[in-house]
């Protein structure tokens, strides 16, 4: 287990350098000076060239690098820019919010999604076609919607229809009962896209376990299809979902950046539409470097759960 | 219930006082359907019989016959879409059929247990064996959880589990094959039933690991009294296993009786033709296997009169039109069909001859041996004497299993260990041995898929092959006649008319029509689809063919084929052949010479005849010991001297005598020391010390 | 569907053994229930989208104030936006520019997930090792967010939108394709291949790739309803297609912020886009049933 | 039978989402007639508890330092923290005292500032007096301060402080709009040294200004906090606290401030929430004409160089139209640089009202009988706006071809500032009508130097800006400021587009929301009922 969670550490720092190296050079492309953009309407002429000195900007493009490079190693993220507050504290204020919405997101829909998706797969399982088609069709066409476009309608639905849920305030972790209200439409509006991609996943998963010769042998024994489902066909069928689980982690951190803008909580992906907006390269920079990270090390960790619960995998 | 009339009824072994007591199964007119899009599968249609407390019962028939569905509808456990739609199921009187969900699970696993095929797939991966076992004792037999276990450890140790206490909180995975089919049936008597169905229990499982399992099976029935019904294609094991025999086809029992009738005297055409599919018990060879022709009628039509009709060789207009029930004959047995002997009215083996003959291709026009310009000119030079096809020495095929960490050594397994051989041109040589024991690695090699880490192949002319599984070996995107020229098309021999021509002749050679030059792959039987695998193999016009296992998947009757075509293009060719099988009667009887490999080493090499008859190395004794023979009397007869425990790592091989941890003759020289393999009597080698 | 089940269950091959007529390969469409449903939905949908020229309704561009904001009639199916123009008529040519990026997107992702996870696959080694390296450096990022970072760099419009959702969907089917291709590696097709030393090139254009094309395809079919989807979302942080161009997702983007007064702006195109995307679904439900017969729904 | 039940729930689910839409289209304004706006927040009105305005802010905020502050929603947190010498009246726009008491100038080029006594810093700081006036103005000239608003002082010669509470500018030539210098607006606020210095570079978080409110917390990711300053001059305000929260998208303001869960949308610009907003019965405060946007032409260009066809341009699009077809309350038709609230402004110059023909007619004269291609800037964030692509369809019908090249605002920025384009576009809000013509047509601020992005260099306009800047009568001084838009109008280097209004809905209850003409809320006279 060991000696396997390190080879996969080792991957994962060399795919971190590519990441680095990538973002880096990749920033630098986008078109125009970039000292001049950031500085906006407001800088010329020797102003300019000073504050493109303070930025490091002047040096040749591999010293930037070697700096950058040096910097991330160091953990060492500098300032931006625009508000000159210190990267990493943004980022850690930032995160803890971003986490706590993908987190409710991720145990809304696990919550919602594996009973609804292995009650479809016991139905279709059964051949009681009409309940399946219900919830597997619903699944797909919630599946289906734009995210923003959902959070509208939802917000339109439980905000202002039904006077359920706040659709705008303070994000604060002071007030816990309040956070919790605040973030709820964010995580519904997220959860109801996660909910119908994982219950699909989780039908598909446990009608193929429920083909299974194992779960024949369990019914065989006279075991009651409670116990045939809950404990063999879902205990097996786990190992499917928690790679899709760790999997759509990403497809949540994309939500999360449109759900963000949209109802206005200062997670990580507020901070980076806003260093994008802003032409704050360092922000940009360490934020996305910060995704790609939270990214890959969801992979690994899920990959680590996987090999943890497969009694099967041994090393 | 207690008419004895029903037509199909198994009479009850003469002798015991059974007609105070009810017969443990009643099953009447039971018919299974699968409602599928493509139409309805009439899987049992309409299957009747009894059995008696303590009695085991065999099912014999090809795939499709129904056997399984027969069985599952016992439980009534059949997967959607399928459905039991009549009948009348009674269990020591009680009738199961209408029965709902809780009261039949109450019945399943307590009253009747069932031993799947595939122990691979049969236990929850992710479960311990204890969890998997317990609760259903728990639950049937009200025990506490400690008593539960105590009952499971109990049970594991006698089915042969050594260090159950400790075994049971293993997972499957950490258990071999056998390990987990002697786990399946544990648990399948856990709750002492009166009923076992077993479902081909050993049809996955190595030869030495079946004996073993079939013993286990007999014993565990007999001091338990339960009764069991055993489902199975391997006559041999009938042969071995069963008092009774029923014999299904197309969802129908054709025949019933007791073993020995069965095998002694035959009554349906169809049991009287599959008896003649085997290769003879005697051993003796160039009589052409009975082929029976066509194929089992598509389930999902309506079948007016005999489902057999197609087939049997003695049809008359009635069968077409009357179906014959199963009719009680003299002894025990019934059979359905309107003959009262079958085939043997007609006269037996004048029929059966008669079938064997007309079935030889009539493709005599000889072979074209340079057919084509630029065709294959391999001679590469070949030491010593013209007649060797085939010359291998010293060779090693070791796999290094890579490490997680770079900087770490993986273990290194050997495959093959140092085998040499020699293949006469003409000559078929088989090789034996339980899987993992090297012999499709050696076949690898031969065929340059895989790279030795030692030792020299030489080859004289090419060699080819024939895969197991014909399916998997066709690129399912390739029509037939794109299949068999593509090693021409490959080599880039002959125009694209040339190779044309010789596909066209390859397919009439190996019996097939040329309508299925244009077809696809999935569109042929198993049977047609090897057939095309041997055209493949001898477009290049090879000097020697692989044949690796080119009948296991095939069922009894297709399998008969494949061995005739095979025989008759090894006399008219002159080919050599390496036949790869752990289908020892097979082997015995198209082979010449036999290898036994054992654990990546040669133990035995000779004639067929004489190894099979009188074998000299352990393992190659306690080998066709295991191997069951499709005659009851004999198998009576043989006292089975069981092979102890498993076969043991590859990665770990036991020091001294790969052998040593199994041979019930080891001693400590055999430990220490590795016998090398030494001439022994005229034209054979052995390794063993205690031979020579 | 369930021809896979009865045949374990009666212990049957699952393939008939009685000859068919083979059906070039997209007798699926025909044959397959979900293909069916599909085409039952996309026919029609491309049918009118294309014949839109012909039929008599307002130009897409063309606006008209005075009929600001109109609910569906007649004569505008999908009423009007705030300029007065055509919803129908735009919903209709902004089908157009969804499915070309839709298309083009599954075409890039097969075209290079083909070459580069063949190569991967069947090389191995050192090529398998780089190309590996890159893929798992560009699955990193969230897909969204490198398709934003993309446009950021190429700026707004149909191509840099085209490359922004490819950047992110190639890595995925050089991944697929190599899994396949290392599955296909050790099929005995290819081991039968081999032993008549059939050239490496051979293998690959002959017994490889046609063999990953269908489970390819359903993955393209995906990708080109994921492709619909992602443009829309780009459209809405103002990163996708521009107007006046239409596309689903800008019109679904404008007609957002009238959700409240005009709903069918933004509603109708969307549920046109919920169909198109869900007729790919069927395809590809489709390709992989008449592919394995196994797969269920 | 089944298939068709199938059908049936994909069916069935559309609908009910297009139901769900339906409805709370249908009868939202209805029911958010009575309840949404009655709804207010308990917190702020129940007695006792303090007064609590909750105000929509509508972007990241950038920071509040006088310094270097830009953009206006910031400006106006800084307007409320901060105080200048002088001050804006909101209602009329007038200068007015604010922290100077009075002052005096007799040549517009000496002015002596008589200051506030008795004036508290927040926080604790103590009392204002002519040093922090010195230091702040100080602190905008210093290099190393790097302010963009420097050059706002390039006219002083010296600054000093006689006594405490006396200032005396004297300037190197006259300018008779100085007071807008000093004024309550980027470089005139005035800071405090001692908090300049505790703060070092984290100034611009921690704003500590003499004005009514005190910033009590901000956090740029999600709210500005301001808490009333009780020591004000002026007394306390009516109300103790304010919170900012950041909502960027409309959507979800609107339907916040529908919830009740804020009380006022700072600038809501777009038509349609209005609408909603407007029926629902909250209260639509707003200023007209705060700024007009201009079309910028670049000169250099060599079709737009002719004048004849920037003319038909004019005359091609019919910006009031569009201007009611699009957003009639956000916007209406501009017909000069100047707003007409301004000093100077003046509608006797060529107007052109939309003529097709004539403009056909000018572009055949200026050699373009089948039209031309021509590419406007703009912003990928805004995209091509409804009325982009209206201009778009009148340009066409004219034969002239508008392709929009959109780039990302820093870019699109970028690219306006360094002149690199063919036509982009401009909106300069301000109170000083000789800014504005100043920034736009003096050669001096030719791009990249200045706002003179179309590179506009006329002697002779130029030399009356110059006269008109010294001139101290103020009935000469709007004669040349006519004469300025005269030409501007007849040479359109510069088409004026449309004149904006600023929006800020709130609840009813809110009172004293009164927008000035730099789009600014004083929140000092905003009170909760």
């Amino acid at each position: 287990m060991l000696s396997y969670a390190m080879k996969r550490i080792m991957q994962l720092i060399v795919t971190m350098f590519g990441v680095v190296t990538l973002v880096f050079f990749a920033i630098r492309m986008i078109p125009g000076d970039p000292a001049a953009a950031m500085a906006g309407d407001n800088l010329s002429g020797a102003a300019l060239e000073e504050f493109r000195r303070k930025l490091g900007l002047d040096a040749p493009l591999w010293e930037q690098y070697a700096d950058y490079l040096l910097s991330v190693i160091r953990f060492d993220f500098g300032s931006t820019i625009t508000t000159s507050l210190p990267i990493a504290g943004l980022m850690l204020k930032a995160l803890p919010i971003t986490l706590m919405v993908a987190g409710f997101t991720m145990l809304l829909a696990v919550l919602i999604a594996i009973p609804l998706g292995t009650v479809a797969a016991f139905l279709a399982n059964k051949g009681k076609k009409k309940l399946d088609n219900a919830i597997t069709w619903t699944a797909m066409i919630v599946d289906l919607m734009p995210a923003f476009w959902t959070a509208l309608l939802l917000m339109l639905f439980l905000s202002l229809n039904l006077k359920l849920l706040p659709a705008s305030g303070a994000v604060s972790f002071e007030d816990p009962s309040l956070m919790l209200k605040r973030i709820a439409l964010p995580v519904v509006v997220l959860a109801v896209s996660q909910v119908a991609t994982l219950a699909r996943i989780t039908r598909t998963a446990v009608l193929e376990v429920l083909n299974e010769d194992y779960v024949r042998t369990a019914r065989s024994m006279g075991m009651s299809e409670m116990v045939v489902v809950f404990r063999h066909a879902l205990k097996n069928a786990m190992l499917p979902i928690i790679t899709i689980v760790g999997l759509s982690f990403g497809n949540l951190l994309n939500g999360t950046v449109i759900v963000e803008f949209i109802f206005s909580i200062p997670g990580i992906g507020t901070l980076l539409v806003y260093g994008i907006n802003s032409r704050d390269y360092p922000l940009v920079q360490n934020v996305i470097l910060f995704y790609a990270f939270v990214f890959v090390a969801i992979n690994f960790i899920t990959d680590m759960v996987y090999k943890k619960v497969d009694p099967r995998v041994q090393f | 219930m207690e008419n004895g009339a029903t037509a199909g009824t198994i009479n009850r072994p003469a002798g015991k006082q059974a007609s105070l007591t009810q017969p443990l199964l009643q099953v009447q007119d039971l018919h299974t359907h699968f409602f599928t899009e493509s139409g309805t599968v009439k899987a049992v249609n309409g299957v009747s019989f009894e059995l008696q407390r303590g009695e085991r019962l065999a099912v014999v028939g090809e795939s499709g016959s129904g056997k399984s569905a027969m069985a599952m509808s016992l439980i009534q456990l059949i997967a959607y879409p399928g459905k039991l739609v009549s009948g009348s199921i009674r269990l020591d009187g009680k009738e199961l059929v209408g029965l709902g969900e809780p009261e039949l699970n109450k019945l399943r696993g307590s009253a009747i247990g069932t031993v799947f095929q595939d122990p691979m797939s049969s236990l929850d991966p992710v479960m311990r064996v204890e969890d998997q076992m317990i609760q259903p004792i728990r639950m049937h037999l009200k025990l506490g959880q400690k008593e539960a276990r105590k009952h499971a450890v109990d049970l594991l140790t006698r089915v042969g589990i050594p260090d159950a206490d400790n075994r049971i909180s293993a997972y499957p995975f950490e258990m071999s094959g056998g390990m987990r089919q002697r786990v399946m049936i544990a648990m399948a008597l856990s709750c002492r039933p009166k009923l076992i169905l077993a479902d081909e229990p050993t049809t996955a499982l190595d030869v030495t690991i079946q004996a073993q399992i079939v013993e286990l099976l007999k014993t565990m029935t007999e001091t338990t009294g339960s009764a069991m019904m055993f489902i199975t294609h391997d006559l041999g094991l009938v042969a071995r296993f069963a008092q009774k025999v029923a014999v299904m086809y197309a969802g129908k029992i054709v025949e019933s009786g007791t073993v020995g009738e069965i095998f002694s005297s035959p009554k349906h055409p169809y049991t009287q033709s599959l008896l003649k599919t085997i290769p003879s018990v005697s051993g003796e060879k160039r009589r052409r296997l009975l082929q029976i022709q066509g194929l089992p009628p598509d389930m999902k039509l309506h079948i007016t009169g005999c489902s057999y009709k197609e087939r049997c060789p003695a049809a008359s207009e009635r069968c077409y039109t009357d179906a014959p029930e199963l009719m009680p004959r003299e002894g025990g047995q019934s059979a359905a069909c309107w003959l009262k002997n079958g085939l043997m009215t007609e006269g037996y083996e004048s029929i059966t001859t008669l079938l064997s003959q007309g079935e030889k291709p009539e493709a005599k026009e000889g072979w074209n041996r340079i057919p084509l310009n630029g065709s294959v000119s391999e001679q590469p030079d070949s030491p010593g004497d013209d007649n060797v096809v085939l010359r291998i020495t010293d060779l090693h095929k070791h796999f290094k299993k890579a490490s997680l960490l770079p900087w770490k050594k993986g273990a290194e397994i050997r495959a093959v260990g140092g085998i040499s051989l020699k293949l006469q041109r003409g000559e078929t040589m088989g090789i034996v041995g339980e899987s993992g024991c090297g012999k499709s690695t050696t076949a690898r090699m031969l065929l340059g898929l895989d790279e030795p880490t030692s030792g020299r192949i030489e080859i004289n002319g090419s060699i080819q092959i024939v895969f197991q599984d014909p399916y998997s070996s066709f690129n399912p995107k390739m029509k037939i006649s794109d299949i068999i020229a593509e090693p021409l098309h490959v080599r880039k021999i002959g125009t694209k008319e040339e190779r044309l021509r010789r596909v066209r002749e390859l397919i009439k050679k190996v019996g097939l029509d040329l309508s299925y030059l244009s077809r696809y792959p999935s569109q042929l039987s198993g049977g047609q689809r090897q057939r095309v695998g041997v055209a493949r193999a001898l477009a290049l016009d090879p000097s020697i063919v692989v044949a690796d296992e080119p009948t296991s998947a095939l069922d009894v009757s297709v399998r008969a084929q494949i061995i005739n075509l095979l025989c008759d293009l090894k006399e008219e060719m002159g080919l050599s052949f390496v036949f790869i099988s752990h289908d020892l009667s097979t082997v015995r009887y198209i082979s010449d010479t036999i290898a036994v490999m054992y654990l990546g080493e040669i133990v035995e090499y000779g004639p067929a005849e004489e190894i099979f008859v009188h074998p000299a190395h352990p393992y190659t004794k306690a080998l066709l010991a295991a191997v069951p023979v499709p005659d009851p009397m004999i198998e009576g007869e043989r006292t089975i001297e069981q092979l102890r425990g498993e076969l043991p790592s590859p990665a770990n091989p036991p020091a001294g005598c790969a052998f040593s941890s199994r041979c019930p003759h080891v001693t400590a020289k055999c430990t220490e020391r590795k016998p090398p393999l030494r001439g022994y009597l005229e034209r054979r080698e052995v390794a063993c010390h205690a031979v020579s | 569907m369930k021809q896979e089940a009865v045949a374990r269950a009666v212990g049957q091959p699952a393939v008939a053994s009685r000859p068919r007529i083979q059906l070039p390969y997209l007798s699926f469409l025909y044959v397959n229930k979900n293909a069916k449903w599909a085409m039952v939905i996309l026919l029609p949908i491309l049918l009118i989208t294309f014949l839109a020229p012909f039929l008599p309704l307002q130009a897409p561009l063309e606006s008209n104030i005075r009929a600001s904001l109109n609910a569906p009639s007649l004569e505008h199916p999908f009423g009007t936006d705030k300029l007065g123009r055509d919803v129908f008529s735009r919903t209709l040519s902004g089908i157009k520019v969804s499915l070309f990026v839709g298309m083009t997107v599954a075409l890039i992702s097969l075209a290079f997930g083909i070459a580069l996870g063949t190569a991967s696959g069947f090389f191995g080694k050192t090529v398998d090792r780089v190309i590996m390296g890159v893929v798992d450096i560009f699955l990193a990022f969230p897909s969204l967010l490198l398709a934003i970072g993309l446009v950021a760099i190429l700026g707004a419009g149909t191509v840099p939108v085209i490359c922004a959702i490819s950047l992110a969907d190639v890595p995925r089917f050089i991944r697929l394709q190599r899994s396949l291709v290392l599955s296909l590696k050790s099929r005995p097709f290819i081991d039968a291949a081999r032993t008549v030393q059939a050239p490496r090139l051979w293998l690959m254009t002959k017994h490889i790739v046609p063999n990953t094309i269908a489970p390819l395809l359903v993955a393209a079919s995906i990708t080109a309803a994921n492709a619909i989807l992602i443009e829309a979302s780009l459209s809405f942080l103002g990163l996708g297609i521009l107007p006046p161009e239409p596309s689903l997702g800008n019109i679904i983007k404008d007609g957002q912020v009238y959700l409240q007064q005009a709903w069918w702006i933004s509603t109708l195109p969307g549920a046109v886009i919920l169909l198109i995307a869900i007729s790919l679904h069927f395809l590809s439900d489709g390709i992989r049933e008449a592919l394995d017969p196994r797969a269920r729904k | 039978m089944r298939r068709r039940w199938k059908l049936n729930i994909g069916v069935l689910t559309a609908a009910v989402i297009l139901l769900l839409s339906a409805c709370s289209n249908t009868s939202d304004p209805a029911t958010g007639n009575t309840t949404s706006p009655s709804a207010t927040d308990s917190s702020t009105v129940a007695s006792g508890e303090p007064k609590v305005l909750k105000v929509r802010f509508y972007d990241d905020p950038a920071g509040y330092d006088p310094a270097n502050i830009f953009r206006i929603e910031n400006e106006n947190i800084a307007f409320n923290i901060f105080s200048g010498l002088a001050s804006y009246a909101s209602d009329t726009g007038e200068i007015i005292p604010d922290l100077a008491e009075s002052w005096e100038t007799d040549d517009n080029m000496t002015w002596t500032f008589k200051l506030r006594q008795g004036v508290q810093w927040q926080k604790g700081y103590g009392e204002f007096t002519s040093a922090d006036v010195l230091y702040s103005y100080n602190r905008i000239l210093d290099p190393a301060t790097a302010s963009p608003y420097a050059a706002e002082f390039n006219n002083v010669e010296s600054m000093e402080a006689p006594d405490p509470y006396t200032v005396v500018f004297k300037l190197k030539t006259p300018d008779g709009n100085f007071l807008h210098q000093v004024a309550n607006y980027h470089q005139g606020q005035i800071v405090k040294k001692e908090a300049i210095e505790e703060f070092g570079d984290q100034v611009k978080w921690n704003p500590v200004g003499t004005g009514p409110f005190a910033a009590e917390k901000i956090d740029p990711s999600s709210e500005i906090i301001l808490v009333r300053h009780d020591d004000y001059y002026q007394g306390p305000a009516p109300i103790e606290k304010i919170i900012f929260s950041i909502i960027k998208d409309e959507s979800t303001a609107t339907i916040a401030l529908q919830n009740g869960e804020i009380d006022v949308i700072m600038r809501s610009n777009r038509e349609e929430n209005l609408d909603i907003l407007e029926k629902a019965g909250f209260k639509m405060n707003h200023v007209e004409n705060y700024a007009a946007s201009l079309k910028v032409f670049n000169l250099e260009h060599p079709i737009l160089a002719n004048r004849k066809v920037r003319q038909a341009w004019a005359y091609a699009v019919d910006f009031d139209a569009i201007a009611e077809g699009v957003s009639p309350r956000l916007q209406k038709g501009a017909k000069s640089l100047l707003l007409d609230w301004m000093e100077g402004y003046s509608e006797n110059t060529t107007q052109y009202s939309y003529d097709p023909e004539k403009a056909k007619q000018l572009l055949a004269e200026a050699g373009y009988p089948d039209g031309f291609t021509i590419k406007q800037d703009g912003t990928s964030a805004s995209g091509v706006t409804e009325q982009m692509q209206l201009e778009q369809e009148y340009l066409k019908a004219v034969g002239i071809e508008l392709e929009f090249d959109l780039v990302d605002t820093p870019t699109y920025n970028e690219k306006r500032n360094s002149g690199d384009f063919d036509v982009s576009g401009r909106l300069l809000p301000a109170v000083n009508p000789d800014m504005v013509l100043f920034s736009y047509l003096h050669p001096d601020n030719i791009a990249p130097k200045g706002l003179n992005g179309a590179r506009y260099n006329n002697p002779v306009l130029t030399e009356k800006l110059e006269s008109a800047r010294a001139e101290k009568d103020s009935a000469k001084r709007l004669k040349l400021y006519e004469e300025v838009q005269q030409i501007v109008m007849e040479e359109v280097p510069y088409l004026p587009t449309y004149a904006g209004n600023v929006y800020w809905p709130s609840k009813p209850n809110i009172e004293g929301i009164v927008i000035n003409k730099l789009a600014q809320v004083n929140f000092y006279g905003v009170d909760i009922k």
